[in-house]
């Protein structure tokens, strides 16, 4: 991978954008099309283009393994978490409107922006997690 | 497309028409107005799996081997009884894009009416998906989750001594 | 057994019905292990289409909210779709997973050869 | 506010606990975080079911949404008792894990194994639990794609193939369902299995509706391993790590046979099911086959995990009959065998579980003169033998009993003998492990051999006591059993 | 102390025994100890409910439900009574003598063997004091299982296979046939309970009883009726004190006890002389004891000859439960107990003559009377009461049998009676008679077993033996207690 240069350059100058755009989704889910599991796989890709250009090696150093699985925890966590709040906060599990008890909407906001905050992050770490081990593997 | 996948026997080529099957349908999925469905099917169906299938042929070698008697009677005739079944099944089926139909009038209109006031989110699909059936969805990511876990413990790296492979 | 007028109507659930053969001829009449996976994805996702089918409402839009009164696909079989599409995928990573498992322990991904290198089955 | 939400808690206490495991370091923490979560789901289930018993059906509505626009959780009687099957298997094996899976797994795999195991679980009583046919569909892909890797971790590379096999067939399988389902939603305009209930008989006509169920059919008969299409059991079972074995055995297979009740009965209703379609003259010849035929081969193995793998895949086949006879009796047969086998498998893995850890393998020869040296596992495995043998005392006797009595109910002679001659085919495979482990000096170069560390012993007899106690004393399990199949067979529409 | 408690008791007091035994295996002297005292309290427990039972009254005890209108319970009529009496009475005996055989063969894993000897006791109680047919079947399958360990003590390839023989006949048989008798039961009368005048009556009539009634006799495999005779034989591979206590008293009479049962509490013999269904039986019944007896003559191994004399013994009892009339069901009831008198005595002195000798042919045995003139005295006088002939216990029981047969007017049962008495002298009297008369074996072929220095068997067991030798003496004496006690059985 050394050698194609264009390539390098390239993909380093997509990739902000590539990030970028997984924002977009991820938070203009709610009008768009779009959400948690799009942007996730997305934003998983940047870090998939950039190991397949500069090795996986390169590309662990940047996210190393415990951090993607810390990340892959803590988004189930979120969303899990955010149905145990509304659970404590008197309503059934997943309920938003309890979180913010006089606007209902409000609280459907909130909710729905968490549990896709969630998705997005698990489902990139994993998708990452996955082709590196894939992708290590070979090199044993 | 999907014949040649059944009789190209180079993997490589085999894996990269699945991922541009997926493209295509998810094209398909856009003119039937899914179109999150058709995002989620480009980037996962087209993206990831196609980019995990290379990974492992990466890893197994991409020729399969050629060996003569390929076509199977006693598959070929299952698949054909389930494929009648369906067919079969779908005589009755509403027709195609029917209004009508029972599953568009009997829980659905309820979302499409009042997601706007419970939930205030315009996209239907992700009010349905993040609150009404939201539970499903942690089911999902759990779904995902459980896949990371096991690749990990398959064929993942452990960094205690001696761990890993 | 009657056939309903208009076959037309029922045109795309057919083709999901020869897509869906075609895959589950695949899975079980393919004895090399990465092709069974391939044809899970194939067979799994005509079933996708199947229900996105059935979702489409003639004249719809996309069920994302607009001002002025419009009529909407289904918007229920997309949201299940998008949690299969993920089970699928999932289950790929896995069986993808097990196939590298299986190569290295074997040295090959033909069923037949893997049986042939286990007497006692 | 806890006694109310208990339907949520009982799955999502596991699967908020099964991330939280992969964080501990170490091997023993998360054992004994995992074997907390599953004991205090084993509490969940127990009072859930009390309440069930006491105060009828519970209804739970996710997300506050109430059916059928959101996910409803519903325990009656019947998933009540299989919520509390699964829970309590897994508080007894999961105690039994530290030594064995610490003998068989890697130890920096610990972690993840735990979470592996607990997710399986989460997945299970989800399946059990809930109300909503697609739902159902997700937990169970929780469920299953847990129990691959679990099996995949055998130290044997077989275990990779069985895996992977098991992997192609469950797919198929679940995707049959999803089609199933998908077809049902097509014709009622809902998921809901109580909404689905009160809307299926306006469409019974409908070839949709025949197709859904043949779908459905096939894919959870894949999925519980009815004969023919048990062909990935076997090996799955044989070749996984012990505690997986154990532990799948007495439970993933009963909550397929669970979701079969619930098609066949609650959504399909018995008038479709058996009256229209009749289909218990499918069932009742498969399963009789699945009775001789698979007793049989198991009299073949020389591997004691693939011996009773065949037995559980024949033992299927007395629940489906049970099922088959459409009455109460048999039905009571079929859910009380739910539990029985539940009961007596897992200990009978369990105590192989032993013998693995202490001699290292579990072909018959092994067993030589393991009487005397692993004098409790040994006695354990006799009891389970006995139980499997149907031997009056034993979980095995009331079974059978419920089971020939329905079967002569209906004036079937044959079937009562199949199932007599079953368990005479069971006394044969049986005692050819008895007669190696007892009347066979050990080999003389065999290893010294001690018996298994008392934290494994006591899983062990927990169930095999359990497998005796509920055949003397069979009120709790009988009556719950009736009630169920009277609610399934009345709940019927 | 109450009937029920003395019936729990006697289930208990083994089972404690057996645990007790158990721990102190180390100990040998004091191992057979706590045996002796076992068996001792477990007679006199027994005994105490004599008085009871014999002034009419039914002592009953119950545990839990076992299934929903089938309880655990246990109830003493004057068969059990008998049974029980017999059973244990005859176990403090033969543990004395175990002790002196085994002892004297130094047989290896003696704790496991007592231990299981016990168990089998506790289920032979069970048996005996059964309240209903479930509880019944649930003591006979244990009474099986306990005994295998017994059968296979030796742990050889020919007593594995006797041992799968024995197991695969009697599971077969209860499981196949029985259970499936007891089901059907269930299913028409609604209850198991052993009641007198039995239970059928009304329920089920014609072929069917007759076919019921099959699947009984033949579900029933200790009573060893031919063609599934050929577990007691193999059961011989046993040590002498298994095949004298369990294969000529608990087990079989276990089997031909359950017959009885059957007979008068659940069909009821008037259900059964009135319709005639038990004809089949009959014949099968002579038929069996008379080519048991045949098959008996051509057996040179004393054990085996023993074994099939046993089975053609039975066949006497099923003949008499089979007859239905008084008589017949007194003289097979109390054949139970002579037959066992008589029957252990002669296993005791086959026991003997291997221990002392080492010998199990009969062909090299003559001339050894000399040698052990008590031993084959006692062989004597048990062939002598087998036979029937005064002053010996077996004449009773026989008597009666023929009396039943008489007022079946079943006059070929009685010829049959006469002949196969014929053929007991033929293969029981030469024994002892060659052993006494004729001359040593080795004086007549030279490669037979030298009989210098051979003495009488360990004292242990020349006691068991005496008892119960004199056992058949006294029988013949006061035969009368028996007839009291059973009277009830028939009382109309």
């Amino acid at each position: 991978m050394r050698k194609h240069l264009v390539l390098r350059v390239v993909s380093k100058l997509l990739m902000p954008f590539i990030l970028l755009f997984a924002l977009y989704v991820q938070f203009h889910g709610d009008f768009g099309p779009g959400g948690g599991f799009q942007a996730g796989v997305i934003f998983g890709s940047t870090f998939i283009l950039d190991a397949l250009v500069y090795g996986v090696e390169t590309a662990r150093r940047v996210a190393r393994d415990w951090v993607l699985r810390l990340f892959m925890i803590a988004g189930v966590l979120i969303y899990i978490g955010v149905g145990y709040v509304a659970l404590f906060l008197g309503g059934p599990f997943l309920d938003y409107n309890t979180l913010s008890p006089h606007d209902p909407v409000h609280g459907q906001h909130l909710g729905i922006l968490l549990v896709e905050l969630g998705v997005g992050i698990t489902v990139a770490a994993t998708m990452v997690t996955i082709f590196f081990a894939f992708a290590s593997r070979g090199r044993g | 497309m999907a014949f040649g996948i059944l009789h190209l026997r180079n993997l490589f080529a085999v894996v990269m028409l699945s991922g541009i099957y997926s493209l295509l349908s998810a094209g398909l999925f856009v003119t039937l107005d899914a179109v999150d469905v058709a995002f989620t099917e480009a980037a996962v169906g087209g993206g990831i799996a196609t980019m995990l299938m290379l990974a492992m042929l990466s890893l197994v070698g991409d020729a399969e081997r050629t060996r003569e008697g390929d076509f199977r009677v006693v598959p070929l005739l299952l698949v054909l009884a389930t494929g009648a079944l369906l067919l079969y099944g779908t005589l009755d089926m509403p027709d195609y894009g029917d209004a009508n139909a029972p599953i568009n009038k009997h829980v659905v209109p309820r979302y499409l009416e009042e997601s706007g006031k419970e939930i205030g989110v315009p996209n239907v699909v992700t009010s349905v998906l993040a609150s009404y059936r939201g539970y499903d969805t942690m089911g999902e990511l759990s779904v995902i989750f459980t896949a990371g876990v096991g690749v990990l413990l398959l064929i993942g790296r452990f960094r205690r001594p001696g761990g890993g492979k | 057994m009657d056939i309903p007028a208009d076959i037309p109507g029922l045109y795309n659930y057919w083709i999901v019905v020869v897509l869906m053969m075609v895959g589950f001829y695949v899975v079980i009449s393919r004895t090399n292990l990465v092709k069974k996976i391939v044809g899970l994805n194939i067979f799994q996702t005509s079933v996708f289409i199947l229900y996105i089918s059935m979702g489409k409402v003639k004249g719809g839009t996309a069920p994302i909210l607009v001002d002025h009164p419009v009529t909407y696909s289904n918007p229920l079989p997309h949201v299940l779709i998008l949690t299969a599409i993920v089970v699928g995928v999932a289950t790929t990573a896995l069986g993808a997973a097990l196939i590298v498992r299986i190569k290295e322990a074997y040295g090959t991904v033909e069923e037949d050869e893997i049986q042939a290198m286990e007497p006692d089955e | 506010m806890i006694a109310h939400n208990l339907p949520a808690l009982q799955v999502v206490l596991p699967l908020i606990a099964a991330p939280l495991c992969l964080l501990l370091r170490g091997s023993n923490w998360p054992w004994a975080f995992a074997t907390l979560v599953s004991w205090a789901a084993f509490a969940i289930s127990a009072a859930l079911l009390s309440q069930v018993l006491d105060s009828g059906t519970i209804s739970y509505a996710m997300g506050g949404w109430a059916p059928p626009w959101g996910i409803e959780y519903r325990v009656d009687t019947v998933n009540a008792f299989v919520l509390l099957i699964v829970s309590a298997i897994g508080a007894v094996v999961l105690p039994y894990a530290r030594v064995s899976v610490g003998h068989e797994i890697p130890a920096e795999r610990h972690p993840a194994f735990f979470t592996a195991l607990l997710l399986s679980l989460t997945g299970l009583l989800g399946v059990t639990i809930t109300g909503d046919a697609f739902n159902l569909f997700v937990f169970l892909e929780i469920s299953s794609l847990s129990s691959y890797v679990l099996i995949a971790l055998g130290r044997d590379r077989r275990a990779l193939t069985a895996s992977l096999q098991y992997l192609i067939m469950g797919t198929i399988g679940a995707t049959f369902i999803v089609i199933g389902i998908g077809l049902l939603y097509m014709v009622t305009g809902t998921l809901n299995m109580a909404d689905l209930a009160a809307r299926i008989p306006a469409a019974v006509d409908s070839r949709t509706l025949l197709a859904a169920f043949a779908f459905l059919t096939v894919g959870t008969t894949l999925k519980l391993a009815l004969f023919p299409l048990h062909s990935w059991l076997p090996n799955a079972y044989a070749y996984a790590p012990s505690v997986v074995t154990g532990f799948l055995a007495a439970t993933a297979t009963k909550v397929s046979v669970y979701i079969l009740l619930r098609f066949f009965f609650t959504i399909l209703g018995t008038k479709y099911t058996f009256e229209r379609l009749t289909l218990e003259q499918l069932l009742i010849p498969l399963a009789t086959v699945a009775v001789l035929v698979c007793s049989t081969v198991a009299i073949y193995q020389n591997d004691v995990k693939r011996m009773l793998a065949y037995s559980s895949v024949a033992q299927i086949g007395y629940i489906i009959l049970g099922i088959g006879f459409v009455s109460t009796t048999g039905l009571t047969a079929a859910i009380v065998h739910l539990f029985n086998h539940a009961v007596m498998k897992g200990g009978l893995f369990l105590a192989l579980g032993c013998v693995m850890l202490r001699v290292g393998s579990v072909r018959l020869d092994a067993f030589e003169g393991l009487g005397r040296r692993m004098p409790l596992t040994m006695f354990a495995f006799v009891l389970g033998g006995l139980s499997l043998i149907g031997v009056p005392l034993t979980v095995g006797f009331i079974s059978k009993w419920y089971l020939v009595l329905a079967a002569l109910e209906q004036g079937s002679w044959l079937l009562a003998i199949v199932v007599l001659v079953g368990s005479l085919l069971a006394v044969i495979y049986i005692w050819r492990v008895v007669e190696v482990a007892y009347l066979r000096p050990p080999r003389a170069d065999a290893p010294p051999v001690t018996e298994a560390p008392i934290s494994m012993l006591i899983p062990t007899w927990i169930l095999i006591g359990a497998s005796i106690y509920f055949g003397i004393d069979t009120s709790l399990t009988v009556g719950i059993a009736q009630r169920a199949a009277e609610s399934l067979l009345g709940g019927a529409s | 102390m109450s009937g029920a408690t003395a019936i729990l008791l006697s289930m208990a007091i083994p089972l404690a025994g057996a645990a007790l035994i158990a721990l102190c295996g180390r100990w040998p002297n004091l191992r057979e100890g706590v045996t002796l005292v076992t068996a001792a309290l477990l007679f006199l427990t027994v005994l105490s409910l004599l008085p009871e039972v014999a002034a009419g009254g039914r002592p009953s005890a119950k545990l839990i439900e076992m299934l929903p209108g089938i309880p655990l319970a246990f109830e003493v009529e004057p068969l059990g009574m008998l049974f029980g009496l017999v059973a244990s009475g005859l176990w403090i005996v033969n543990s004395i003598y175990s002790i002196g055989y085994m002892r004297g063969n130094d047989e290896a894993n003696q704790t496991r063997f007592y231990v299981c000897f016990a168990l089998a006791l506790a289920s032979t109680m069970g048996i005996a004091f059964a309240g209903n047919m479930m509880t019944l079947f649930v003591f006979y399958e244990a009474l099986t299982l306990s005994t295998y360990p017994l059968v296979t003590h030796k742990g050889d390839a020919e007593a594995r296979q006797g041992g799968r023989t024995y197991l695969g006949i009697l599971l077969s048989t209860s499981i196949g046939l029985l259970l499936l008798a007891i089901l059907w039961t269930w299913q028409v009368a609604g209850t198991l309970d052993f009641r007198p005048g039995g239970i059928l009556t009304g329920k089920v009539s014609g072929p069917v009883l007759g076919v019921l009634l099959f699947l009984y006799m033949y579900g029933i495999g200790k009573a060893a009726l031919m063609p599934i005779h050929r577990w007691l034989p193999a059961a011989m591979v046993a040590p002498t004190p298994v095949s004298a206590l369990l294969h000529a008293v608990a087990v079989v009479k276990a089997g031909v006890f359950t017959v009885l049962k059957v007979v008068i509490y659940i069909f009821g013999i008037d259900l059964l002389r009135e319709t005639g269904q038990s004809e089949w039986l009959m014949y099968v019944a002579a038929a069996t004891l008379l080519i048991a007896s045949l098959v008996a003559m051509t057996k040179d191994n004393l054990k085996a000859r023993l074994a099939y004399s046993t089975i053609s013994q039975l066949a006497y009892i099923v003949l008499g439960a089979a007859l239905a009339d008084s008589w017949g069901i007194i003289g097979g009831a109390m054949h139970i107990a002579m037959h066992a008198m008589a029957k252990i005595t002669l296993f005791f002195c086959a026991g003997a003559i291997y221990t002392a000798a080492h010998l199990t042919e009969i062909s090299d045995m003559r001339g050894l009377g000399r040698r052990m003139p008590f031993t084959f005295g006692a062989f004597l006088i048990g062939a002598l009461s087998i036979i029937g002939l005064p002053p010996f216990g077996g004449l009773w029981s026989k008597w009666y049998l023929a009396l039943g047969a008489l007022e079946a007017h079943q006059i070929a049962l009685v010829a049959v009676l006469m002949v196969s008495s014929l053929l007991n002298i033929a293969y029981l009297l030469p024994i002892p008679l060659r052993a006494f008369f004729a001359k040593s074996a080795e004086s007549v072929s030279a490669q037979a077993v030298p009989q210098q220095g051979i003495k009488e068997a360990p004292l242990p067991c020349l006691i068991a033996i005496g008892v119960t030798a004199l056992g058949c003496l006294v029988l013949f004496f006061y035969p009368t207690p028996i007839l009291q006690l059973l009277e009830p059985l028939v009382a109309r």
